[in-house]
């Protein structure tokens, strides 16, 4: 175990490790494996009462395209996809400026401005519920994609401000001064010299904001209503009750809902945590 | 015009009745377009408060009794009972005609329902030589004897509490009647009475033998079909809808039966029958085509063909009885009942509902909970019918 | 070069001091619209009696005081102490698991990276698989404990285990959440400590506790923020997995203020706000405790 | 191309006391000025307000002869070369250097023209397109300088340039700054270091800036003066302690008698010798307490001109040198010397060193230096046959 | 307290060739040993081999007589200063120096005496109670010392020790950590720097490594002895241009005659000058191509003794010297002469520079140095009278 690294240990401690790695893989994703494996069984098996063994008939072309035939899962999709994507546009770009004033100008309420981003972001967002709901309904926007849209935007920003501040504050304010002895606006400064510097940043960001966003679920009961605009955490939920006992069908449809974060994830892992730790281990 | 709709018709069948109804209404009047918004059904319930006063359409689907008092009260939903004296609705849609009526007025139209009763395993019966019980003895006998031959008499999944509000009426209904129902309902009976307790009385008779399915709590009412359908269960006291799963499941008519909720009491024998209705909001911008509308819904065809294809019966007392054998048996039922009720959650405002379900769920589970539970609910209709 | 200084527009005079807020505009727009002010409205409507049709009634303190006697708000909240006090777990574990990933064997970044994977799946998900693992009659849970001679529980349906199996479904995606923050704050542990407590004769618990713990502090401090944040926050698991029940003893209280405001049976706005400043309250002492600590730091720095 | 002017110029961060007070300087066209000085004394902030970078809280700067207090950076005609170098690590090599003219909308042709010639005279041309990341050190150095030479300004900036390079590079770099400024030679340079050989080689003048309570007493400026000024006439012991390396040893003594040009001293400790010093101590009356300074280089061991004997402590041998290291006596630090590689002796010994009248400096109790009387003797090397 | 025996040391990191080959040496019990050579040569590998901290790929390392390859850091004996001092930031000064006490589980009242006892040798008793980060820089250096000596080891290890801290804490601390070792002198040390002084003062070993290909050809050592051996007999070129600063001069040449005391030399370029320097050249041929090398502070400007003369391309005034800058000719680099601070002379004066034949060092076509037949010159000082 850490700090030893396994090389330096016994060949009977390092082949357990070896052994013990994929065996402590499965058991931890068991719950998710089990999901996947019934995704692809038939309904034999769920009559048989195999949930949990080896799927005996292999439906997962059957089965995914009933969940995509049978309920309008492809819809949730795509609502999710323009609630996430405008979400993490529109907070990134806010929280750049926001993070740019606040970690390269010094001026008197300046921590006093960072802390009402930060502690907004900390609040149980519960408490917004009744008056976002108000507001967007006086918006007219109330059970739309854009009420969420703008909430998300909003929320994100707290989160997204207290990042991109700490990561351009950790940038070397002498690049902002020669900037400025060469002769750029504030504008020109943020524009040509901090925006394609933090670009790591933003990749970061982009990617844990979507996810953030993407997993959604309180915000979608509170905004949204109707198939029209849900997105698919919600839209998993309420398919959830239509689909009782079929759990080939649930199945399909969670790693359906799972798979774009998932694979997020995975192309972008590095920018993932990083974004994830940045704005964490600073708090 | 546009007529604009807003239903809560999220599952296939009531989906293709709806479809159906614009298709008739738009071929019978040609100048109105008819436009649809599906709701998902749970979320419909929160939604028509936001889009009544904030976007409000031509025409929403509700329910009808206490559960349309809130909009009542709040001038959300228009009075319609011009319509019902032009058409005549008062005799044609005569058995939902009270729970339409708030202050004397009508402010919308019925245009389905379904009867509650217990379906059984006529072949479970049968094979332990039970009768269908007439009254409560006989239903509890024949529960020993299920029970005693490793089959749990009724199946019933209580995590969305609302199943638990079909044993509370009928057990209420048969043992103190319709008219106590309501005034408990209505909140004017404490639920400490001596009367609410002999309910309990009776209740407990199924509870502490264990009559009903093990960790009911863990499962919607669809989770325990599998066991009714399975045979390890032989009663399941539920609405007419349960009957296309239960099909599903694969039983055939042979093996399924269905009979009215045993008399307890002797008083007269009403019956739970949730009435679906329309109504029109009353911001609603195409008032005059909303008001064609109600009319076409009324009347006896459309009735007919709507609950062909919702496989429910219609309102309007000259629709075309069903031929299916169930809704047969619930028509005759209904036709017979002394009166019928909404069902607790559409009689009883909503947080009094939400309590009281939530109580008698905590009672099936618990039944040494009884007296905290009735003393819990007392306390919640002292503050809500204040 | 030496053109004489240009005549400066007040513009460029003030460039500098008009700049950072006119950066700042857009976010603290949205952010104070959304955020900050309904904050305050959250506050104002819990004075109010209000089921979002009618007119809202001025009744000052009646909500809270109604809450003070409500047994159901009473169980909300210690389930939310009983949520904070488990959930913590999350963070010992995500150690323990990070200690044991934390090694160069060829494959450990996939393996590591599978290991995240419930953090990125959505709750609603987690929380389906969850219910079906503890359904009594086809769940896992239940033919594991038949496995072993043990009488098979319905968690979810008994009043005294619901909260642990909700949480245990929770506690899923906090420890790989916590496992990644410690996985990173172990890149950040500085080998020429390790080294030097090596030749100081440390080794197994007592360099990870003198040395390797303390150097982690940064990241279990965060850890215990989300931890914390996120047990008072929940709502996903129980409005998926129980909706609350059975008979409400799965409660917590941010989705027992969803239940009272916005739920079905719900609509009353002024009580579900009083619970959201209830909860607002708690974690405002939190919250603070943050900020100080961020204060500290920021000071410490500048 | 412009002189720099500070007239009476204050600092001060926030309610804080000033950081830098009563500084006036004139910095003529061409010159190269080098800022030396304690950390913290406040070099940096000078320069950062003659580049623009820091508000001026009192007094008055003029570049080329225009007050320039409320210009901004850009538009005052300096370059600035940071200790960073502060590249763009997101543009080229040429991008950066192309930067500033840029933005000032200069024709495009014509950047690229200016651009060749800097990367051409800075050995830069093949790393044009390079992405600064794959620079060595001495190659950012460079490309920072050629950034501040293409936009022809007429003050150059450097903020210690130098520290972030390994020794031999930091030599190197030191010549080219050094060749840059004779071919460029009509800008002035202000040139911020702590290294005194940087200071000492490259300055046309050196100004030494106070730090800590000395500040507020005497102001900012320690003393300003050419390099071998400083080292030979040092005002104060602050600013004898503070040029040459090692630093100048320092004993306590009294002042017996004060002539025109020599004064004689009785050191407190040891023997109490008596030292003639080339200084006139006449403005002080005899039984002054006197601090005698002298440098290490020029305690010459083993010598027999005004000779002390002191205990050796230790020494350590470089090969090119040896030092000594005596205990110095009177409540002094250690007295060091420096010989010759070869010479060396056993520890313990009693050495002699002997302290030429004419090495001799001299501080009255308030540490101000009393005036020497010989020249620095400077030998002027003969061109060879 | 403890010997230590390197014998046919290798290693080799994964796959790549060996970073560290075929090192042979004896440090004996309280003996001071320096590694020096250039960045990435290995020096730190081979002390981190000595306190176990890597691996050995070959050969055998012994401390105090017993085979140590497989025993763990802390049964080692060894104590090691780290370049960061590796404080531990969350423990006060008196848990750093007392943590590996406890962790052996010594008793309570004994580690108290103890650290007092050290933190009393290095000053640090008031500050025992602070934690490291409100600590200076050289008191963090004490602290991280201190931790070393309270567990009395056999053997301390020291990886650049000094080379975070500012330069008059640099000579204060080599001074303490000098003044340590001849305290504690039985413990044998090893001390990593690349600063040359410290390795010349501290040393009473200097092991200076080789690194690239060198170490493939001749192994790591690139030569092992006395301070002073390596300033005036360097085994090769490699070792004649690392040691001493300002670096040899090299100019080429061809070996004109060799005698058993003296050897004549044409230079390349210039005016292809005779100079005799004192080498047994015997074993080249005449007419071999051949390097010579002299120090700048050997070289005399102004002397007669075999003069050559070069035209000036620039001087550094120090003070205390001027280093003058000749143009060498015959394609080596620029000639380095060190003068006395009052030298200076005219931008391209040709000035002459004396090479006396004892100075001059002679190395072969393969780098090889040739054996010098004068003795170093070293003059004891006499005890004075
Ligand atoms: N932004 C600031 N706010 C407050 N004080 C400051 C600020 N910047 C610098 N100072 C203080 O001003 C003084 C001078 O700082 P400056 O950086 O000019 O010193 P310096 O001479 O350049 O030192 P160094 O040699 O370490 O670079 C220091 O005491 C510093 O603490
Ligand atoms: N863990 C490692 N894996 C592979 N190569 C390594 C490792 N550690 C060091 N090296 C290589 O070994 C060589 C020697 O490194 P080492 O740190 O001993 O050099 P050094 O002499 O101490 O250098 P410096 O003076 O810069 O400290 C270097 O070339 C380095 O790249
Ligand atoms: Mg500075
Ligand atoms: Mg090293």
């Amino acid at each position: 175990m850490f700090p030893t690294p396994i090389e330096r240990c016994s060949p009977l401690t390092r082949g357990l490790y070896r052994a013990g790695l994929p065996l402590a893989l499965i058991v931890w994703l068991l719950p998710i494996l089990a999901v996947a494996m019934t995704s692809i069984r038939g309904a034999g098996d769920m009559a048989a009462g195999n949930y949990w063994g080896l799927p005996t008939e292999w439906q997962l072309l059957e089965n995914y395209s009933a969940v995509f035939r049978d309920t309008p899962i492809a819809r949730y999709i795509g609502n999710s996809l323009m609630v996430a994507i405008p979400t993490v546009i529109g907070a990134i770009a806010l929280s750049c400026l926001a993070g740019f004033a606040l970690g390269v100008y010094r001026f008197k309420a300046n921590l006093a401005v960072f802390f009402l981003f930060v502690g907004g972001n900390f609040i149980p967002f519960q408490i917004l519920m009744v008056p976002v709901r108000d507001l967007s309904l006086r918006l007219g926007l109330y059970d739309s994609i854009g009420a969420l849209v703008l909430f998300h935007i909003a929320f994100q920003t707290g989160f997204c401000t207290f990042f991109m501040r700490n990561f351009i504050r950790d940038l070397p304010h002498e690049l902002i001064e020669a900037a400025r002895i060469e002769g750029a606006s504030e504008w020109q400064i943020f524009w040509r010299v901090v925006l394609p510097l933090v670009r790591p940043a933003l990749a970061a960001l982009s990617v844990l904001i979507f996810t953030f966003i993407w997993n959604d679920y309180f915000w979608a009961t509170v905004l949204i209503q109707g198939d029209h605009a849900m997105p698919v955490t919600g839209g998993l939920k309420s398919l959830n009750g239509q689909w009782v006992a079929q759990w080939h069908l649930v199945s399909a449809g969670s790693i359906i809902a799972a798979l774009p974060p998932v694979a997020i994830f995975f192309l972008m892992q590095k920018q993932f945590i990083a974004g994830l730790t940045l704005g964490a281990t600073k708090g | 015009g546009t007529l604009v709709i807003n239903t809560d018709a999220s599952d296939p069948a009531p989906k293709a009745a709806w479809e159906a109804m614009a298709k008739g209404f738009m071929a019978a009047n040609p100048d109105v377009t008819v436009k649809i918004n599906t709701f998902d059904h749970e979320g419909f319930k929160t939604s028509i408060r936001n889009f009544l006063s904030a976007n409000p359409p031509d025409i929403v689907t509700w329910y009808a009794g206490n559960r349309m008092a809130p909009f009542v009260n709040a001038g959300l939903f228009e009075d319609v009972s011009d319509v019902w004296t032009k058409e005549n609705l008062g005799t044609q849609l005569k058995s939902a005609a009270s729970s339409m009526t708030i202050n004397g007025k009508q402010w919308g139209v019925p245009y389905t329902y379904y009867q509650w009763g217990i379906y059984y395993r006529k072949d479970i019966f049968a094979k332990n030589n039970i009768a269908v019980p007439k009254d409560w003895k006989e239903l509890l006998a024949a529960s020993a004897r299920l029970k005693a031959a490793g089959v749990t008499p009724f199946a019933i999944g209580t995590k969305a509490l609302w199943p638990t509000g079909g044993w509370f009426d009928y057990l209420n209904m048969r043992v103190n009647g319709y008219e106590f129902h309501m005034d408990l309902t209505a909140g004017k009976v404490p639920y400490t009475d001596r009367r609410v307790q002999e309910v309990f009385d009776r209740w407990d008779e199924l509870t502490k033998p264990g009559y009903f399915l093990a960790n009911h709590a863990s499962y919607d009412w669809q989770d325990a079909v599998p066991a009714f359908v399975k045979g390890e269960a032989a009663m399941y006291l539920m609405g007419n809808f349960a009957v296309d799963p239960f099909k599903k499941g694969g039983l055939s008519e042979a093996q399924l039966g269905f009979m009215q909720f045993p008399k307890i009491n002797n008083v007269p024998m009403a019956e739970d029958a949730p009435t679906d209705t329309i109504h029109i909001p009353a911001k609603a911008k195409n008032k005059a085509d909303a008001r064609r509308f109600l009319a076409y819904v009324a009347s006896a065809k459309v009735q007919t063909e709507v609950n062909a294809i919702l496989g429910q019966l219609p309102v309007n007392k000259d629709a075309t009885r069903p031929s299916d054998t169930y809704l047969k048996d619930g028509f005759t039922m209904l036709s017979n009942a002394y009166a019928l009720g909404q069902f607790y959650d559409r009689d009883a405002p909503a947080e009094m509902a939400k309590a009281g379900m939530e109580g008698f769920q905590r009672y099936m589970v618990k039944p040494e909970s009884r007296k905290e539970v009735l003393e819990r609910l007392e306390q919640v209709r002292q503050r809500v019918y204040k | 070069m030496t053109a004489p200084p240009p005549r400066l527009s007040w513009w460029r005079r003030h460039q500098r001091q008009l700049a950072p807020w006119l950066f700042l505009m857009p976010a603290l727009l949205m952010f104070g619209l959304y955020v900050i002010a309904p904050i305050f409205e959250s506050i104002a409507i819990s004075l109010y009696d209000w089921d979002g049709l009618g007119e809202a009634k001025y009744i000052g303190l009646a909500n809270y005081i109604e809450l003070a006697g409500d047994p159901d708000f009473r169980v909300a909240l210690r389930n939310n102490l009983l949520w904070l006090a488990l959930f913590l777990l999350s963070v010992p574990i995500g150690l323990g698991l990070a200690l044991f990933l934390n090694q160069t064997v060829s494959g450990i970044r996939l393996v590591k990276s599978m290991f995240f994977f419930p953090f990125v799946i959505s709750q609603v998900v987690i929380g389906l698989v969850f219910t079906w693992f503890y359904n009594p009659t086809i769940g896992l849970l239940p033919q594991l404990l038949a496995l072993v001679g043990l009488p098979d529980v319905a968690v979810l349906s008994d009043e005294r285990l619901v909260n642990y199996g909700v949480i245990a479904a929770a506690l899923y995606p906090q420890i790989a959440y916590c496992m990644i923050l410690y996985l990173t704050g172990l890149n950040g542990v500085r080998p020429d400590l390790i080294e030097a407590a090596r030749l100081e004769g440390a080794k197994g618990w007592s360099m990870l506790w003198h040395v390797v713990l303390p150097q982690l502090r940064p990241a279990t401090f965060i850890a215990m923020v989300v931890t914390i944040i996120g047990s008072l926050r929940s709502f996903d698991m129980v409005s998926i997995m129980t909706s609350g029940g059975p008979y409400g003893s799965s409660r917590v209280l941010a989705f027992y203020m969803y239940e009272q405001a916005l739920s079905e049976y719900g609509y009353r706005m002024g009580y579900g706000t009083a619970i959201a400043t209830v909860l607002f309250s708690i974690m405002l002492v939190y919250i603070t405790f943050v900020l100080w600590r961020i204060y500290q730091q920021e000071k410490d720095l500048a | 191309m412009a002189s720099i002017e500070l007239s009476s110029v204050f600092k001060a961060y926030g309610d804080h006391a000033p950081v830098i007070r009563d500084v006036n300087l004139h910095i003529a066209q061409g010159e190269f000025c080098v800022f030396v000085g304690p950390s913290g004394c406040g070099k940096s902030t000078l320069l950062r307000m003659i580049a623009g970078l820091e508000d001026i809280s009192g007094g008055e700067l003029r570049i080329g002869g225009q007050r320039m207090n409320e210009v901004a950076p850009a538009q005052r005609g300096v370059a600035m070369v940071f200790q960073s170098y502060a590249l763009f690590p997101h543009m080229s090599v040429y991008e950066n250097m192309a930067f500033g003219l840029g933005l000032a909308k200069v024709d495009k042709a014509v950047i690229r023209e200016k651009v060749t010639a800097a990367a051409r005279v800075l050995q830069l041309e093949h790393l044009l397109e390079r992405k600064p990341k794959a620079l060595s050190g001495g190659q950012r150095q460079r490309v920072a300088i050629g950034r501040a030479i293409v936009r022809e300004p007429g003050v150059f900036l450097f903020d210690e340039p130098l520290s972030n390079l390994d020794a031999a590079l930091r030599v190197q770099t030191r010549f080219e700054i050094a060749k840059l400024h004779r071919d460029f030679g009509r800008a002035s340079t202000v040139y911020v270091t702590h290294d005194q050989v940087e200071a000492m080689t490259l300055a046309d003048r050196i100004l030494l800036l106070n730090s800590g309570e000395a500040v507020a007493r005497e102001g900012s400026v320690a003393q300003c003066g050419s390099p071998l000024e400083l080292y030979h006439r040092p005002r104060n012991l602050f600013v004898a302690g503070f040029i040459g390396s090692p630093k100048m040893n320092f004993l306590r003594g009294r002042l017996v008698e004060a002539g025109p040009a020599q004064a004689t001293v009785r050191l407190d400790g040891g023997a109490g010798e008596l030292l003639r010093a080339a200084v006139d101590a006449r403005r002080l009356q005899a039984g002054a307490p006197v601090t005698l300074g002298i440098r290490p280089e020029h305690a010459r061991l083993g010598g027999d001109e005004q000779p002390i004997v002191r205990p050796m402590q230790w020494q350590e041998r470089l090969g090119e040198a040896t030092y000594f290291y005596l205990e110095a006596g009177g409540g002094a630090e250690t007295f060091v010397a420096r010989a010759p590689g070869q010479a060396h002796a056993g520890a313990g010994t009693r050495l002699a060193v002997s302290l030429p009248a004419e090495a001799i400096h001299l501080f009255d109790a308030q540490g101000l230096a009393l005036p020497r009387t010989v020249e620095a003797a400077d030998i002027r090397l003969p061109e060879a046959a």
